[in-house]
C-alpha cells in the first residue's frame, strides 16, 4: 500500500483542538506541494460531543474527502471506536497508549496497527496546557511517515506568534518530541510515507475564505449578515478585513434587517451583500422581492444545512434549490448560481456582483456546509481573471445632459441606467407597489404588463452573457452524471475510480440554476448514454427542475439526506449497483 | 435656495381631503426649505402605509420600501453614504408594530438619521384596524369590542432604548412641528419625532378636538431634556395630559463617527475597479 | 338582447358608496331568485380614485363576470368615459344629467341610450347626505328594468336599521324616487327586464365569507393575523365571530407573530389557522418549516395578489404556486389546496383542517383577490358534508397504558399519535432540530435517513384521501383546459360560450397541487387532444409543475398578468386564435 | 409532590462544564418542586440558543421553538389553553435581538407567562459574537475591534413597554434567582426575569468575578418597586453599580381575563364536533 499520498484522521471531543490539528497537519502538506483536501465532521455543540476531521493528501490532485483512511489520531477511545472501521487494511491509529488502555481485540479487527504515544505525558514534561497533546499527536504522526517536521515548525511559529515565545517553543518541542517518539519506535510498521515534493507550496483554501475573497475582490463594500451556521465564518473574516479592506460589516438584529441594510446601501450604490442560511433566507424572502420590485442589486450567500427548521445546524444538505429559485411573493427574474468547488466560490461570487449590477438583480449564490468547511489545494485564485464590471450607471455629465432622468426607462434588454443619490440631476422615487417608468406607483394595464416584461426581459440578457454548461469527462461517456453545487468533488473522485474500472463516465455540472439553460441541458441529456443524478437531498430537486425546463426524466438517482456529504466511495459503490 | 415647489413632484399624494398627512408633508418640505438643503442630497425612505405614500410627492431621491423595514433600509444608505441628509418615514403600525424590532436597535446605534412617525393611531392605509397605538378600547373592525392592549408608549420606549432626540409633535402646531424637524435633521445622532396625526376616516376618536383638550407644551413647563429620568416621567404622562415638544435630548457618538473607514470618503465613492487582495491569496499558503 | 338577465355596474370615486350600492343590487337580484356574480375594481387608495363593481344576474348559473355590459351606473363623468367602451350595443348608462354635461358625441359612441336622472336633485330634496345618490341610482336602475322594488325596500331597511327610523326611510324614500323617475320616464327605452322569479332566494357570498365559514364550521379556535389586503375581511369577520363562535381572533404585531402563535394554539391542541397575502406569507415561511419539523398542524390562508413586493394591493394574480410549494429551508411534506370558487372555498378550507390534523402537517389554502371579493350565488352551503375528522389524539387512558409516550413514534403513514400538553402521561419535548422518536436533539445518521422518511411518507398516505382531479365537461371534447383557482369561473363560462360556437370543450381543474397527483393528470393530458392552459401569471407556474411531475409540455397558453381576472370573453377570444 | 429528579430527563445538557446554565436550570427545577407543580400542567417554550436548550432536559412539556420567536409561540399556547403554567427561555440575541419585536409587543398584552432570559452578553451557540447586550468595546470575531453600539437595557425597556414583573437575577445568587423565578411565575402578568449567565467560553470580560465586584440587592436598599420612575432610575444603573432583585411590579389585568370566550373554559376542551353555522349561512340570503 505504499503511495506518496494518504488518508489521515483525527477525532477527539469537541475543546481538544481536533481543527487547529487537523489545520496544521494539512498546511504542513500543501506548504510540501502536496494536493490536499479537508472535511470536518462536527455536531452542533460547543463542547463535549465528537469532532473529527478528514485530511486527504495526494500527489494528484484530489476533489473530495475519502471513506476509507490510513491513519487515525485518536484523543480519546470514543474516537477509535468510532472509526476503526474506516481504516484500511494495516490502516494506523495513534492515541495515547497510558490513557486508552485496550486489547487489540476490543478494536474488533485484527490487522490494525496500534501506535500508543504517551500525548499527555509529553505535554506534562513540557508543562504545557491539556490541549497540547493534539501538536504532539501531529507530530508523531509526520514521525510515523517520516515527513520534513520543518515545515510543521514554522506553521506552529506562526499560529503562536502573538502568544509569544514560550508558547512558540512550547508548541515547537511537543511536536518534535512527537516526531522523534513515534519515528523511532514505529517508523518501520508504517509503509506510507510523506516526501516533500519539489512542488511549490500550494493554496488551500475553504469555499468560505473563498467566497470573501472573491467578494473582497469584487469591491464589495458593504455587509449586512445575522450569524448562522455554516455561514458565520463568513461574516467573521470579513469583518477581520473591514479595515484593512475599507468595508462595513454589519451584524445585525435579525436577517430581515440584514437584507433590508444590504438594499439600502445597494440603492446609495455600494456593492453590498448578505450572508446566512436557510433560515436566515427565509427571513430575506420578503425583502429579496423588494429589491426585485424596485431593481436593486443584492447579492445572497445562502449556506445550506439539513433542514427543514433549526434542523441540523453543522451539517451538509443541498435543500434549498426550488426555495431559493421561487422565493417571495410574485414573478421576478433572478440570477441562482451554484459553485461546486472553492475555486468557482471565489470566480462566481465575483461574477455574483457583476451579474446583479450589470442587470439590477438578485443574485443568489447557493453554497452549501460541506463546500463551505472543507479546505482543498487549488490553482492560485487569479484576481486578474476577476474583472469589475458594474453595468449602466449614468455619470453626472450624462444625467444633466437629459431632459428628465427617467429611473425605468424602456430600453431592448430591460436593464434601465441608474443614478444614485447625491446625484444632482439624477432623482426619482422608487417603490415597491407597482409603478411606472418614472417610479411612481401606477396600477394601469398596459404599463403593468409592459412593466412585468421589461423585468424579465433582464433575464433572458443575462442567459446570454451567463456561459453555457459543459460536459466534463469523456465525450463518448458510458453514463453521464449530473449534479450541481458540491457534489462536483465526490462526482469527479467517482469517475477516476470508474475508470479504474473501465468505465467512462462524465459529468454535466449546472453551475446557473436561474436562468436555466434548458436548451443546452436538454440537448446534451437527450444526447447521453445512461443519466445518473447526484443529489445531496431527499426529493431531488435538480431532477425535477430540469424535468420541468427540459422534459427529461432522470430516473437513476443517488440521493443521500442524512447530512452528510457523499464520499467518491459511495457514488462509485451506488454507479456499479445500477450499472 | 430650493423652494417649497421644487420639492414637489406632479403626483398629488393619494390621501383623504382634511388627512393630517397634508400638513405633516408640508412642514417637512418647509423644514427642508428653511434650512437650505438640495434636494438630490436628500434620500427620503419610507415603509408602506398612508404615512410612506410621502416620497412620491416629493423630489427628493425617495424609496418606498415595504412596511416595517424603512430603518434598516435607511441604515445601509445611510452606511453606504454618509454624505446623505436621510429622513425615514413610516406610520404606527409601520414604526411600532412590525418595525418595532428595528426601531429599538437603530436607536441604540446612534445613526445620523430622522424618523417622523405619522402616529394616527389607526392603521389607515389597511381600511382601519386597530394599530400599536391606538387607546384601549378602540373599537375598529379587528377589535370590535375594542382594543384589550396596553398601547405602546413611543417617547418612553425611545428613552429607554437609547435614542438622543426624542420628540413628539402635533400636526396641527405646524411651526412647532416644523422647527422640531428642523432640530431634529440638526441633531448629530438618531433623532425620533412622533407626531400626532389625525386620520379623518378611520380614526373618529382621537380627533383634533380630542388632542386640543389635552395637549400641552414641554417647553411651557420649564421641562429639562438633558434628564433623562425627567423625561421619561413625562413620557408617562398621556389620558389627560399629553405633552408636546423635545422630551430628551443628549450627545453621544453617532455610529459613523465610529468607523474610520469613512472618515474621509464615504463607501460608495471608495474606488472598487482593481481591488489588490494578493496578500490574502498569500495567506492561504 | 331581450333576456331575463344583464350585466349591470356602478363607477364612481372611492367614498360614492360604489359597494354598498353594488352590494343592494346584488342581493336583491339574488333574493329575487336569481343567479348573481359580483366583482370589484377598486384601486389601492381610501378616497379618490376610481372604484368600480359589475354585477352580472342571469337565470342561469353563472361563474364568472363578464367584459361587456348591458347597463352602467356612472356616479361621475370618468366612470362614463372609463366605461363607455365596455357597453354592449344599445347600452345604458343612468347618470346624474344636471352634474354631468355631455353631448353623445362625447362619448365616441352613438348606440349608447342615456338615461339622465337627477341623483343629486333627488337627494337634495330629501336633505339626505350625498352618498345617498347611490341609493337613487340604485332605485332608477330598477325601475329601469321593472324589477320589484320591495326587495330592494327589505334590505335598506335592514342594512339602516341601527341608524333609526329616519335614515330607514330617507334611503328608502331615494330608492323610490330613483324608481319612479326612471321607470316612467325611460323604462320603454330600455328592453332588458327582471321578473322576480318563482325560485328561491339564493344564496349568496364571496370567497372570502365562504373561508370563513368553512373555518367556523371546521372548530378552528384561533386565528392569529396581520392585516394584508386581500385577506383582511377574513381577519375581520372571524374577528365579528369571536363571541358567539367562542373563538380567540388575535391581531397580532406582525406576521411572523401570527404563524408562531398559531403553531403554538395547535401544539397546545386547538385548531387554528392564519390568513394573509403574499407579502406576508414570505415572513410566515421559517414557522411554516418550525411547524414542519414538529410537526404540528396548520392552516395557512394565503391570498394572492400581484408581486413581486408590494406590487398592486387590491389587485389579483395567480403568482405564489410556486413558492408556496416550496417555501422554507429543507424537505418537508406540505398540503397545498386551490380552492376555485366560494363553494370550494368552504368545504376546502372546512377540508384543510382535517388533513392538517389528520397528517400533522402545514395546509396552505392558495387563494386570491378575485376569488376572495367576489361573489356569487351558490347552492346553499351544506355544514353536514363537512365533518370534523381530528386524527389522532391519545386519550388520557390510552396514554396511561403506556410504557411510556413516544411523540415521534414510527408508524407505516408517518403519522405518530399525539398528545397535547396538559395530559398527565402525554409528556414530551418537541425541537425544531433533527430528533428521534422522542423528540430529542439527535444527530445520528440512521435516525435522520428514517425520520424524513417517516415525515414523507405522511405525504403518501394524504395523497391516498385526497380526492383525484376530474375532467368537467364532455369527455370527449375538442380541448381541454387546463387551470387552477380562481380562472375556473370564467373558464366555465367560456366553454358555454364555445359550446354556442360548436366547440366541445372539457376542464382540468387542478385543485391539490400537493401532493401533486402526477399519475391521474398524466393520464388526462396524454389522452386530451388539444391542451390549453389558463393561468393569471406571467410565467405558467402550474404549467411547470405538471411537466415536473408528468413530462407533459402544455405550449398552448393563456396568461394574464395585468392585476385583472380574466373575464370569459377574453378566454374564449383567445382560444378562438389559437384554434 | 414532583421532586427535582422526577423533573430531569436523561438527556445531559449539552453545556460546556462551568456554563453558568447548569446553574439557571436546577434553580428553574427548585422553583417549580418548591411550588409543588404538576410537570404535566408545565410547558417550557424556548428559542434557539444555549438557552433554548433547556427544555430537551426537563420532564416537563417542552417546545423548542425557532430563534426568536419563542414568546409568539407560548402566546398561542397560553391563549389555547390558559390552564397551562408556561415558561419561556431564551438567551440575549434570541429574546433582545431577532426577539426584540415580539418581547415589547408581548409584555404589553400582559399574558401571563413567565420570561428567563439568560443574559450572557454574547452568543453562545453560534460559537462567540457580539449580543445586544454585548458592552461596547466588546471584542467577538464579529466585532473584531469592539462593538460599537450601546448595548439594551432589557429592564429600561421592559419597564417602558409595559411589563407588569421586571427582575434581574443573577445565576450565582442561586437563592435569589430561585425565588424570583418562584415570584415571576406566582405573579399575574407577563414576568421577565433577564438573569446574569457566565458564558465560560466566549465571554471572558463579564466574568463572576466582573460582576461581583458590581452586584448588589436592591432589596438592601429599601427599592419600591411599585414606584416605575424609581424603577427606571435603577433600570439605568450599569457600569460600577449593577442592581439585582425585582425593579418593578404592577397589578393589571391579564390578556386573558379580558377575553369572555374563555372565561369558563379554555379554547382547546370547547367541543367542536358540530358548530352550528346555520345562522351564519342565513345571513347570506
Ligand atoms: C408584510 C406586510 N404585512 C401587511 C401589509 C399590509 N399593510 C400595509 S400598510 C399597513 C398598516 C398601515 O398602518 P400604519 O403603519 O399605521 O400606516 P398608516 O396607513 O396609518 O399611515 C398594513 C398592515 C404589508 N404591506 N406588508
Ligand atoms: C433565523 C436564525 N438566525 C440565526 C440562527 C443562528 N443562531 C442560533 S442561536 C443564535 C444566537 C445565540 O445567542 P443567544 O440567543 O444569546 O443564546 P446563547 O447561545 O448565548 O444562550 C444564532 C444567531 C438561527 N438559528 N436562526
Ligand atoms: S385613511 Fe386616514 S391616514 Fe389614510 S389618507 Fe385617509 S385620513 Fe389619511
Ligand atoms: S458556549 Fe457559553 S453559554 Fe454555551 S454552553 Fe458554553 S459556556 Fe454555556
Ligand atoms: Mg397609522
Ligand atoms: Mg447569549
Amino acid at each position: 500500500m505504499e503511495s506518496n499520498g494518504l488518508v489521515w484522521s483525527i477525532g477527539g471531543e469537541a475543546g481538544d483542538g481536533i481543527l487547529s490539528a487537523g489545520e496544521a497537519f494539512a498546511r504542513a502538506c500543501s506548504r510540501g506541494g502536496f494536493h490536499v483536501f479537508t472535511e470536518t465532521d462536527l455536531p452542533s455543540i460547543v463542547r463535549g460531543g465528537h469532532n473529527a476531521m478528514q485530511i486527504r493528501v495526494d500527489t494528484e490532485e484530489i476533489f473530495a474527502h475519502a471513506h476509507e483512511i490510513d491513519l487515525l489520531v485518536a484523543l480519546n477511545k470514543d474516537t477509535m471506536l468510532q472509526h476503526v472501521n474506516q481504516l484500511k487494511p494495516e490502516g494506523g491509529i495513534i492515541y495515547d497508549g497510558d490513557k486508552i488502555t485496550l486489547e487489540q481485540g476490543d478494536l474488533g479487527r485484527e490487522d490494525v496497527r496500534l501506535f500508543p504515544v504517551p500525548l499527555a505525558g509529553i505535554v506534562k514534561q513540557l508543562e504545557g496546557k491539556p490541549i497540547l497533546r493534539n501538536v504532539v499527536a501531529v507530530g508523531a504522526s509526520l514521525g510515523l511517515m517520516d515527513y520534513d517536521l520543518s515545515l510543521l515548525d514554522d506553521l506552529l511559529a506562526m499560529s503562536f506568534r502573538k502568544k509569544g515565545e514560550t508558547v512558540v517553543k512550547q508548541n515547537i518541542d511537543a511536536a518534535r518530541q512527537g516526531y522523534d517518539y513515534a519515528k523511532t519506535r514505529y517508523s518501520d510498521r508504517f509503509p506510507l510515507k510523506l516526501r516533500k515534493s519539489a512542488a511549490e507550496p500550494r493554496m488551500l483554501i475553504s469555499g468560505s475564505a473563498a467566497v470573501c475573497l472573491g467578494a473582497l475582490r469584487a469591491g464589495c463594500k458593504f455587509v449586512a449578515a445575522y450569524p448562522m451556521t455554516p455561514n458565520t465564518p463568513i461574516l467573521e473574516y470579513l469583518a477581520s478585513k473591514e479595515r484593512d479592506y475599507s468595508l462595513v460589516v454589519k451584524q445585525t438584529e435579525d436577517e430581515i434587517a440584514a437584507i433590508n441594510m444590504v438594499i439600502g446601501a445597494s440603492l446609495a450604490g455600494a456593492r453590498a451583500m448578505t450572508c446566512t442560511s436557510g433560515g436566515g433566507f427565509s427571513l430575506m424572502v420578503e425583502g429579496l422581492g423588494l429589491a426585485a420590485m424596485t431593481e436593486v442589486p443584492v447579492v445572497i450567500i445562502e449556506g445550506q444545512r439539513p433542514g427543514p427548521s433549526t434542523g441540523m445546524p453543522t451539517r451538509t444538505e443541498q435543500s434549498d434549490l426550488k426555495f431559493a429559485l421561487s422565493a417571495s411573493q410574485g414573478e421576478f427574474p433572478r440570477i441562482v448560481i451554484a459553485p461546486g468547488d472553492a475555486e468557482e466560490c471565489f470566480y462566481l461570487t465575483m461574477e455574483a456582483f457583476n451579474l446583479a449590477e450589470k442587470f439590477q438583480c438578485q443574485v443568489i449564490v447557493l453554497v452549501d456546509k460541506y463546500l463551505l468547511t472543507s479546505t482543498r489545494t487549488v490553482e492560485k485564485l487569479d484576481p486578474a481573471r476577476a474583472k469589475i464590471e458594474r453595468g449602466e450607471f449614468l455619470s453626472d455629465a450624462q444625467l444633466a445632459e437629459m431632459d428628465e432622468y427617467i429611473r425605468y426607462s424602456d430600453t431592448p434588454n430591460g436593464v434601465s441606467p441608474r443614478s444614485i443619490p447625491g446625484q444632482r440631476d439624477g432623482i426619482f422615487t422608487s417603490t415597491s407597489d407597482e409603478h411606472n417608468e418614472l417610479g411612481h406607483i401606477f396600477e394601469g394595464k398596459e404599463n403593468r404588463t409592459w412593466i412585468v416584461d421589461k423585468r424579465f426581459r433582464k433575464l433572458k440578457a443575462a442567459a446570454r452573457v451567463i456561459p453555457a454548461p459543459e460536459l466534463r469527462g469523456e465525450p463518448e461517456a458510458d453514463l453521464t452524471f449530473v449534479g450541481w453545487g458540491s457534489t462536483k468533488g465526490p462526482i469527479r473522485e467517482a469517475m477516476k475510480m470508474l475508470a479504474r474500472d473501465g468505465v467512462r463516465a462524465n459529468f454535466l455540472q449546472l453551475v446557473y440554476l436561474s436562468p436555466f439553460p434548458a436548451k443546452r441541458v436538454g440537448e446534451i441529456l437527450s444526447k447521453a448514454r445512461k443519466l445518473i443524478l447526484v443529489e445531496n437531498n431527499k426529493t431531488a430537486q435538480l431532477g425535477g427542475v430540469i424535468r420541468e425546463h427540459t422534459g427529461v426524466l432522470i430516473p437513476d438517482r443517488i440521493l443521500r439526506y442524512d447530512g452528510r456529504p457523499f464520499t467518491p466511495e459511495k457514488i462509485h459503490h451506488k454507479v456499479m449497483e445500477v450499472l | 435656495m430650493v423652494t417649497t415647489a421644487e420639492l414637489t413632484t406632479e403626483e398629488k399624494p393619494e390621501w383623504c381631503p382634511g388627512c393630517g398627512n397634508f400638513i405633516i408633508l408640508k412642514a417637512l418640505k418647509e423644514a427642508i426649505v428653511q434650512q437650505g438643503l438640495e434636494p438630490h442630497r436628500i434620500l427620503i425612505v419610507s415603509g408602506i402605509g398612508q404615512a410612506g405614500k410621502t416620497p412620491q410627492s416629493m423630489r427628493t431621491f425617495g424609496y418606498h420600501g415595504i412596511h416595517g423595514r424603512a430603518l434598516p433600509i435607511a441604515t445601509g444608505a445611510r452606511l453606504a453614504n454618509h454624505t446623505l441628509k436621510i429622513i425615514v418615514i413610516g406610520g404606527d403600525g409601520d414604526a411600532y408594530a412590525i418595525g418595532m424590532g428595528h426601531f429599538i436597535h437603530t436607536m441604540r446605534r446612534n445613526l445620523d438619521l430622522t424618523y417622523l412617525v405619522h402616529n394616527n393611531q389607526v392603521y389607515g392605509l389597511t381600511k382601519g384596524q386597530t394599530a400599536p397605538t391606538s387607546i384601549k378600547g378602540f373599537k375598529t373592525k379587528s377589535t370590535p369590542t375594542g382594543s384589550i392592549e396596553e398601547p405602546v408608549n413611543p417617547i418612553a420606549l425611545a428613552i429607554a432604548g437609547g435614542a438622543t432626540f426624542v420628540a413628539r409633535a402635533y400636526y396641527k402646531q405646524t411651526d412647532d412641528l416644523t422647527q422640531l424637524i428642523i432640530d431634529g435633521m440638526q441633531h448629530k445622532g438618531f433623532a425620533l419625532i412622533d407626531i400626532i396625526q389625525y386620520c379623518i376616516t378611520f380614526n373618529k376618536v382621537n380627533t383634533p378636538t380630542w388632542y386640543d383638550q389635552r395637549v400641552y407644551k414641554l417647553a411651557d413647563e420649564q421641562h429639562d431634556p438633558t434628564n433623562k429620568i425627567r423625561a421619561f416621567e413625562k413620557a408617562l404622562e398621556g389620558g389627560e395630559r399629553i405633552p408636546l415638544g423635545l422630551f430628551y435630548r443628549e450627545s453621544r457618538s453617532t455610529y459613523e463617527d465610529e468607523l474610520p473607514q469613512i472618515k474621509d470618503v464615504p463607501l460608495v465613492h471608495q474606488p472598487i475597479d482593481d481591488v489588490n487582495i494578493n496578500a490574502l491569496i498569500e495567506s492561504f499558503f
